[in-house]
């Protein structure tokens, strides 16, 4: 409970300083984003366009900083984050109610199978550290973990969606009819296929060589000789008395790496142009799209820290001694 | 009943071998209490996982035999070592503090080998636990546990527990009260004299503290870099010493009812073991060391009732 | 494995050092034609301006290994300074810059930094040193602090007080030298994030572009569309160093963690 | 027909925003009174069947056409219009046409299908402002409290097409079937997938997706030979310039800036830096289909990539290599940062193609890509010395001159470099207040004879208007030889253009 | 015998957190403590009773909640400053229980012994280095200065530990434990060094052990604690051959003892009490064979037979 508590604390401290930071940045620079906002139509816009643009997005008013801090942080806790510059006058609310469910899907499902997937190998990699298999995933996670995600997604688009047309290209259902009810999943499955492909071999190697070092902490630990000496089979005491208690400062870790995944994520999504939040924080970036880079910012950094809130959940759920 | 024949082992290290164990024999009869001692880093440990077939990579027994009612453990498979183990030979180990499984409660973790690996029952398994928890004085209650719910006394108490589950022939102890406070310390060993006595198993003791050894244990193994220095009865051994090093150390040894002026330590450090020996071991340290000593590798011999290995008998 | 490790970052450092040696062309300078496929005259075949590609990966090598390094290097002096602090020191600076810390290493790494290089009007290769630094030392000091923790109790450290050392002294003199193979772990680690961390942003277009890095080098890949024009050697190539110059540093960092650490050393 | 447009999309069909689906409502579902084709330069009747205006040009005329409805089945009428002019003004954030800047007083119903426009002074260019409005249903919008951030998402309009279905990876057009012009539409349905940029676009038109995507495809033409439905047409867009910022040293100097004019290799630039995408341009910058307006007798000031004479003047203008290969004058070095907007991929690879050709002279430019804002902020603070930029065309070679040389402009607007000067003025002014083609040949003259002289910035090439299409669908495209519009996916454009197409059977 | 160091009414409290709960432990409640000139003091007690701790604030490691201390007669300020902390280091050493972790491994034997000549400037003389050497019998002293604690056996180290704390000629020697990790076969070795510096140097030691037959063996007087209190005080051999205190007399049957004849039964000892609520009474009250209704008031400290006993039986 007091872990709880402690972990409660915390969550809401960070998600505090997360939205401070969030204000503070895009004020500390100076900037015309209705200039921005029309750059994207690259040179063939017209200069008048831009006085219209900056009228209608309220920037030609001043209000002291303090008066925009606290109406920023009422804005966010109603959850009006304003309206895009990019989609004008599309609240960002909008946007984002339209983009982060993709990403939460992809990265989620994801994440969630390369954490199975990296675990199980790297409890066997600890388990047979001694033998080639261990020292082959070894080595095999520490390359991965060198990977750029965005690289690694390029050589799949281009491997596996271009040469070989095995996948979509873009988008992250069909676009050439449209589709409902079981077809449509499935045409969203297969079309994400690409994408959590590239997340879920980026992201393995780091939960390989977690847990394999985890493991290989625990297997220094007096009851694992215990259970050898009671006679007990090999694969029981890998999985309950070794990966057991190895998965916990797993969990943490997890939690803390998820931050690394969902970067890699929004840069995969650019890649495929998944329609999820990375891209959209990409092309708001693009054009400096104040509300909208504030709100996913935020958003993301909220998601990451609900999981990490969840993880501490869980921790406490599987560790009896932070339980009791 | 159990007996350690010639048995050599060690570990691979960095292109060295670090030769653990050296051609140590002994014998452990029915309810006796057989207590080896030696000095920290002197292969007890190692003597121990050996004899018990659990020695791993790194480690490597190289050569004996380790007879449990006249079968050898060591060549025995995988499978039939399951059915040995636990049943006919247990073992406590070093800092019983950690020999708990952390995420898994007192019962599961002491039935586990029942259900698995001896056609227990859930049930009869859970009320053997009870049972041997009782036996070493913890409330059956404690069984819904977590380990770190529990004492440190009381941890050690149901790792010993565990080790009875079976009613094994022969128990192996390392250790297994060291980090505990000495009161804590004394009531454990008081308990597992008592045990010993009433449930008919016998005891290796092994531990440093050689003061504590000569209080319990019936028999008793010196042990000096890898070897059996001196094994005989307890009590003698104390009274009249042979071998310059348990002459060494009982002289170093403070001690509450006798007294001495003076204690003596014995100089110099122990040999490492990744070398090779050439004759006594102990001859850098020892004050009646010879010529002899420097050449020729004194044999265990058996001598006034018990087993030496020096040049000067 | 260690070994390996070293010698990929040399062949690596030795390309960059005689990098004019090496190469046949100026990377910046429009030789030939556009988008030429390889061929003797250009191994790796031309860019879109013209300019020789192998030339540019063979250069590029130069600012990867430095943004790399001193990246490194500046992550690895913060998390170093803060977590001994914090761990030194305790009470409510250890709690502030622990918070600071699990906040740094929580809030994912990417957008901050597209936030923060968005903002941040210039764009160069300080910037990017500066802005993949300043967001990514939270994990490097939550090992140094818990390790400085572990330490400060030891009684050695104990030992030096009693004696009469100054604080500073302790944790210079006395701590810091205990740490050095972690500290150097976190750097190579620190080193293989910022390698990354550079071309992701370069690759956003983030950074400047003009400069050659293996990851601007993927920027103008993209941009040209090499993959789909057959030229995929061009996004292959500086890729592929990305991840061997990372491997690099990431055997190198596992492989003292597995020396050092007894806990992962073989019992 | 498939069209690829940048995406995800917002559900919002207010014309008069820029995102993805306002491109989409914009031309086809709603409609402007009037037409400017840019291409022709012709003015084509639209929602007004005719127009007139006032023998002192103060007043313009419109009539309706009687045939209109909306597509909830309402008539079109003056009120319409002058409804959707009045929120214009009401609202200035619309008003991107700048129709109320550009001098009109007052919109005014005459009858249900006359509508009078009056201008406060004679400005013969606001016809082309006009052409920018999409009228709007009156009996719908006057309900909504603030047009300008209205996304309208169920748009009811004048136009060809009605939305069939949206989502924010596609958006459906289907065609209406009682669009007042339908037997001219032949297109039955537009799926408009959303793209998240050049990347995942071109690799539909690579596996040929898509009917028509304006987006820049490198290396298009071996695309075009493999697959041999899919064609394209780069037209001239707005004119790009080296601009030099003329308010400071060196610059000021009219020799040195004809010095880079002759030093730089532009068909280079075309070639390579904009992989031959772009047109050439004159030193007149005038567009092909104006050349009735370039004045022979001024083509001996015409200059041309010419390596000697460039030389000649950077001595001529007293430059002399240093130590260091750099061109310097007393205090002043020939090196500067060259200012492109970050991320535009294409302009700094020809910044660095620039900065390559300059180097061979002793001038340095350091390529220095800058976040976009900050570009626009730099010039119009005057804190830069060469920049790489554009002008706005506009719609006729006259709004051309008058965005590229008028001193309202200077730093502001695209006369970037600041070209401050009283004649021009005058003469641009002049030009507005005439109705007579012989008088703008004349004015057009004078100005094509400054800009030779002067040279206030050295015209580079034309951006390109990037055009893929596929005649595997339709027929009836644009292409060069047949230029009957430009193949922009904003505005009007694309409608007209829509309407020239033809199944393939 | 005149006192180098005296301690009234010593308490020290810890904060402990337990995620948003604080608890106050209590790890001494009050210590009345006296260590004259040529004495060594062993304080016994169970692990965690809080001989570490009492080590620990006399050493200025940790700042005592209350009491007093005295060093040669004079109160010491609870704020001392540079110049004042220093001279308070040089006369005061300390010597800890782990010779494998008191001496930075990164750091020579001759770094290590130097640091305190150069910390109190009293100048770095080789001569000092070896004859602090020579003073606790490692030899040739030339062959010990270059070497690397890893190079040491753990004897050894215990001994470079000592010669540490005696460069700078203290008065006062806290020791902890210090042979409690060492084999037996050299822990008397330690114990002897002890007794030689204290003659020869005129060091008092106050010792902390958990080991009786140890404490018996080089200390004048014996100090045994119980949960944060000294429950009994006295000549050392009295205590070990007839202690007072039904504590003292458990920990003398525990002690181990080849010699003993036989052992009282000790099976179920029961737990020393929670020292985040201590009862009110003896402490340990709820383990003790004579334990009586009275025994849950505070008790005080009597004198027995010229020993001190904090229990009601006498
Ligand atoms: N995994 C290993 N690799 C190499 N050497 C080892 C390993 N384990 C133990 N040793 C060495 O083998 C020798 C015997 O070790 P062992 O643990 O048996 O000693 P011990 O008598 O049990 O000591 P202690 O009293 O400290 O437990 C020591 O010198 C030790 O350094
Ligand atoms: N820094 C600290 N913070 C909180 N509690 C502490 C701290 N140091 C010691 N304690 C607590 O104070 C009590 C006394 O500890 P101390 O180390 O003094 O015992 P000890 O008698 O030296 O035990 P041992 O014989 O095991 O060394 C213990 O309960 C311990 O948990
Ligand atoms: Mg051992
Ligand atoms: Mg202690």
């Amino acid at each position: 409970m007091k872990y709880i508590l402690n972990r409660l604390f915390f969550f809401v401290i960070t998600l505090f300083f997360a939205l401070t930071l969030n204000f503070v940045i895009p004020r500390l620079m100076p900037g015309d984003p209705a200039e921005r906002l029309l750059m994207r139509f690259g040179p063939n816009i017209d200069d008048r366009a831009i006085e219209a643009m900056r009228i209608a997005l309220g920037l030609d008013k001043e209000k002291d900083l303090f008066t925009q801090y606290v109406e920023y942080l009422k804005n966010t806790f109603t959850g009006n984050f304003g309206i895009s510059y990019l989609h004008y006058p599309v609240p960002v609310k909008q946007v984002l109610a339209s983009s982060l469910p993709w990403t939460l899907g992809l990265v989620g499902t994801s994440t969630i199978i390369s954490f199975i997937l990296g675990t199980l190998l790297g409890v066997y990699a600890g388990w047979r550290r001694d033998r080639k298999i261990g020292s082959g995933i070894l080595i095999f996670s520490l390359c991965l973990r060198s990977i750029a995600y965005f690289w690694l997604a390029m050589l799949f688009l281009y491997v596996f969606g271009y040469r070989l047309g095995w996948f979509p290209l873009a988008n992250a259902y069909s676009t050439k009819e449209n589709l409902y009810g079981i077809k449509f999943v499935l045409s969203v499955i297969y079309h994400a296929v690409l994408p959590s492909m590239t997340l879920i071999v980026a992201s393995l190697g780091n939960w390989i060589l977690t847990m394999r070092n985890n493991m290989i902490s625990v297997l220094a630990e007096d009851y694992i000789i215990l259970a050898e000496a009671k006679g007990l089979d090999e694969g029981y005491i890998m999985l309950r008395y070794a990966a057991r208690n190895a998965i916990l400062p797993s969990i943490t870790a997890f939690g803390i790496s998820l931050g690394f995944v969902v970067s890699g994520a929004l840069l995969t999504e650019i890649v495929y142009s998944y329609p999820g939040v990375g891209y959209q924080l990409y092309r708001a970036v693009l054009s400096q799209d104040f509300p909208l880079i504030q709100a996913i910012f935020f958003f993301v950094s909220l998601s990451v820290l609900l999981a990490n809130l969840v993880m501490d959940f869980l921790y406490a759920f599987l560790d009896p001694r932070v339980r009791g | 009943m159990f007996e350690v024949v010639g048995l050599n082992a060690g570990y691979e290290f960095r292109h060295k071998f670090v030769h653990a164990v050296r051609n140590v024999s002994f014998k452990v009869e029915e309810q006796d209490f057989f207590g080896i001692a030696g000095e920290s880093g002197c292969g007890k440990t190692t003597l121990m996982f050996a004899s018990l077939a659990l020695l791993k990579k790194p480690g490597k027994v190289i050569s004996g035999r380790v007879l449990l009612d006249g079968t050898d453990l060591l060549s025995l498979r995988a499978s039939e070592l399951k059915q040995v183990r636990w049943k006919k030979i247990s073992l406590v180990t070093q800092s019983s503090m950690n020999s708990l499984n952390p995420v898994m409660k007192i019962k599961d973790q002491m039935a586990d080998v029942l259900i698995r690996n001896h056609g227990f029952s859930k049930k009869d398994a859970y009320e053997l636990v009870k049972e041997k928890l009782k036996l070493v004085g913890i409330a059956p209650e404690r069984m819904e546990n977590y380990p770190h719910q529990l004492s440190g006394g009381m941890r050690q108490r149901v790792v010993i527990a565990m080790a009875l589950l079976l009613s094994p022939r022969v128990v192996f102890m390392d250790e297994p009260a060291t980090a505990l406070d000495v009161v804590v310390q004394r009531s454990i060993l008081q308990q597992i004299e008592d045990l010993r006595e009433r449930e008919h198993f016998s005891i290796v003791f092994i531990t440093h503290d050689i003061s504590l050894l000569f209080e319990l244990a019936t028999k008793i193994a010196i042990m000096y870099a890898g070897e059996f220095v001196e094994v005989g009865k307890a009590k003698t051994v104390y009274s009249e010493p042979m071998h310059p090093y348990t002459k060494g150390l009982i002289e170093a040894l403070p001690s509450i009812s006798r007294d001495l002026d003076r204690y003596k330590s014995i100089p110099g450090r122990p040999i490492d073991l990744a070398l090779k020996i050439e004759g006594c071991p102990f001859r850098e340290r020892c004050s009646f060391a010879f010529e002899r000593c420097r050449v020729e590798k004194p044999e265990l011999r058996f001598i006034n009732g018990r087993w030496v290995a020096c040049h000067l008998y | 494995m260690w070994k390996i490790g070293l010698g990929i970052i040399l062949f690596f450092v030795l390309m960059a050092v005689f990098a004019p040696y090496l190469s046949k062309y100026s990377p910046n300078r429009t030789v030939s034609l556009p988008y030429q496929p390889p061929s003797r005259e250009h191994w790796l075949g031309t860019d879109r301006l013209g300019r020789d590609i192998m030339s540019q990966v063979i250069h590029g090598s130069r600012l990867s290994l430095i943004i790399g390094i001193s990246t490194g290097l500046l992550m690895t002096l913060i998390a170093t300074g803060i977590g001994m602090m914090a761990g030194y020191f305790g009470g409510l600076l250890d709690r502030i810059l622990s918070i600071l810390m699990d906040i740094f290493l929580v809030i994912p790494g990417i957008p901050l930094m597209i936030v923060i290089s968005s903002y941040v009007r210039v764009r160069g290769p300080l910037v990017v040193i500066l802005v993949i630094a300043l967001t990514s030392w939270g994990s490097g000091a939550r090992v140094i602090r818990s390790q400085v923790l572990s330490l400060k109790n030891r009684e050695f450290v104990m030992a030096s007080r009693v004696v009469g050392e100054s604080n500073l002294r302790i944790i210079f003199f006395e701590i810091l030298p205990n740490m050095l193979s972690l500290v150097a772990s976190i750097f190579f680690n620190s080193v293989l994030y910022a390698i990354i961390g550079e071309a992701s942003l370069s690759f956003l277009g983030l950074s400047d572009v003009s400069k050659i890095t293996w990851g601007t080098m993927l920027y103008w890949a993209q941009n040209a569309n090499a993959l789909l024009n057959g030229m995929w050697y061009w996004v292959f190539a500086p890729g592929l160093c990305i991840v061997l110059l990372g491997t690099s540093f990431a055997l190198l960092s596992f492989s003292i963690d597995e020396i050092t650490n007894p806990r992962l050393k073989a019992r | 027909m498939v069209i690829a447009v940048t995406g995800p999309f917002q559900r919002n069909f207010n014309p008069y925003f820029a995102g993805a689906t306002g491109y989409i409502a914009a031309g086809f579902i709603y409609e402007t009174l009037i037409y400017s084709n840019t291409k022709t330069g012709e003015l084509i009747p639209w929602l007004a069947s005719e127009y007139e205006w006032s023998p002192d040009l103060k007043e313009i005329t419109f009539k309706l056409r009687k045939n209109v409805t909306w597509s909830d089945g309402m008539p079109l009428t003056a009120e319409d219009v002058v409804f959707t002019f009045e929120t214009l003004r009401k609202f200035p954030a619309l008003d991107s046409p700048g129709v109320w800047k550009g001098g009109v007083t007052n919109v005014q119903k005459l009858d249900e299908y006359t509508v009078k426009i009056t201008l406060e002074k004679v400005n013969t260019f606001i016809i082309y402002s006009i052409a920018g409005v999409y009228i709007l249903p009156k009996h719908l919008w006057e309900k909504v409290e603030d047009p300008s951030k209205f996304t309208n998402e169920n748009p009811v309009g004048t136009g060809a097409y009605l939305l069939d279905s949206f989502s924010d990876q596609v958006v459906v057009l289907k065609k209406n079937p009682n669009y007042w012009n339908a037997d001219k539409v032949k297109v039955e349905k537009i799926r408009i997938p959303a793209f998240s940029g050049n990347e995942s676009a071109q690799l539909a038109v690579a596996r040929g997706e898509l009917d028509w995507a304006g987006i820049n495809y490198p290396q298009i033409e071996r695309l075009a030979q493999q697959n041999k439905d899919i064609k394209y047409w780069f037209a001239e867009g707005n004119p790009v310039f080296l601009f030099f910022n003329l308010s400071k040293k060196p610059f000021d100097d009219v020799v040195l800036r004809k010095a880079f004019a002759h030093a730089i290799d532009t068909d280079q630039l075309v070639k390579i830096g904009m992989t031959g995408y772009a047109a050439p341009v004159n030193p007149v910058v005038i567009k092909s289909g104006y050349e009735y307006l370039i004045v022979e007798d001024l083509k001996n000031l015409w200059w041309k990539h010419d390596p000697k004479t460039a030389e000649r003047l950077f001595q001529q203008a007293g430059f002399k290599k240093g130590k260091d290969g750099i061109l310097a004058k007393d205090e002043t070095k020939l090196s500067f940062d060259l200012l492109v907007p970050a991320g535009w991929t294409d302009w700094i690879a020809v910044c660095e193609l620039l900065s390559q050709q300059l180097r061979d002279y002793g001038v340095e430019l350091k390529v220095t890509p800058v976040d976009f804002g900050q570009y626009l902020q730099k010039i119009r603070n005057k804190d830069f010395d060469v920049v790489l930029s554009w002008a706005n065309y506009g719609p006729t070679v006259y709004h051309f001159y008058d965005n590229f040389m008028n001193s309202n402009n200077a730093f502001v607007g695209s006369n970037r470099g600041g070209w401050i000067d009283e004649r021009t003025d005058e003469l641009l002014a002049k030009m507005k207040q005439t109705s007579s083609l012989d008088e703008l040949k004349s004015i057009i003259a004078e100005l094509q004879k400054i800009v030779l002289e002067n040279v206030p910035a050295v015209p580079l090439y034309y951006n390109p208007v990037w055009f893929i299409y596929s005649t595997k669908n339709f027929t009836g495209w644009p292409s060069e030889k047949n230029p009957y519009v430009e193949p922009r996916i904003t505005g009007m454009d694309k409608i007209y253009l829509v309407m020239h197409l033809e199944p393939v059977k | 015998m005149p006192s180098v160091l005296r301690v009234t009414g010593l308490k020290k409290e810890f904060t402990v957190r337990r995620g948003f709960k604080v608890f106050t432990l209590k790890a001494l409640r009050g210590v009345d403590l006296e260590l004259n000139e040529k004495e060594i003091v062993s304080v016994v007690g169970e692990s965690g009773c809080g001989k570490t701790t009492l080590l620990r604030v006399l050493a200025r490691l940790y700042e005592p909640t209350a009491g007093k201390i005295e060093l040669f007669g004079k109160e010491l300020p609870r704020k001392l400053n540079r110049k004042e902390e220093l001279k308070f280091r040089k006369l005061v050493q300390m010597v800890f229980q782990d010779p494998f972790a008191s001496l930075n491994p990164t750091k020579k034997i001759s770094y290590i012994l130097e640091r305190p000549l150069k910390i109190h400037r009293i100048g770095n003389e080789e001569q000092i280095l070896k004859n602090v050497l020579e003073d606790v019998e490692l030899t040739p002293p030339e062959s010990f200065l270059e070497k690397f604690p890893h190079e040491l056996s753990g004897g050894q180290r215990q001994r470079v530990v000592f010669a540490r704390a005696i460069v700078t000629k203290p008065k006062i020697i806290l020791a902890d434990e210090p042979t409690s990790m060492l084999d037996v076969s050299i822990k008397s070795g330690v114990l002897n060094l002890m007794l030689k510096l204290k003659a020869e140097h005129d060091i008092s030691f106050l010792h902390v052990t958990h080991d009786l037959a140890a404490a018996k063996y080089i200390s004048d007087r014996i100090v045994v604690m119980y949960a944060g209190l000294i429950v009994e005080e006295g000549d050392a051999k009295q205590i070990v051959s007839k202690p007072l205190h039904p504590y003292t007399m458990l920990l003398r049957e525990a002690a181990p003892d080849p010699g003993r004849s036989s052992s009282a039964s000790l099976t179920d000892v029961g737990e020393p009490p929670s020292l985040v609520n201590p009862p009110r009474g003896c402490p340990f009250e709820p383990r003790c064979t004579y334990a009586q209704p009275r025994c849950k008031e505070p008790v005080e400290m009597r004198i027995v037979d010229g020993r001190k006993v904090r229990c009601v039986l006498y």
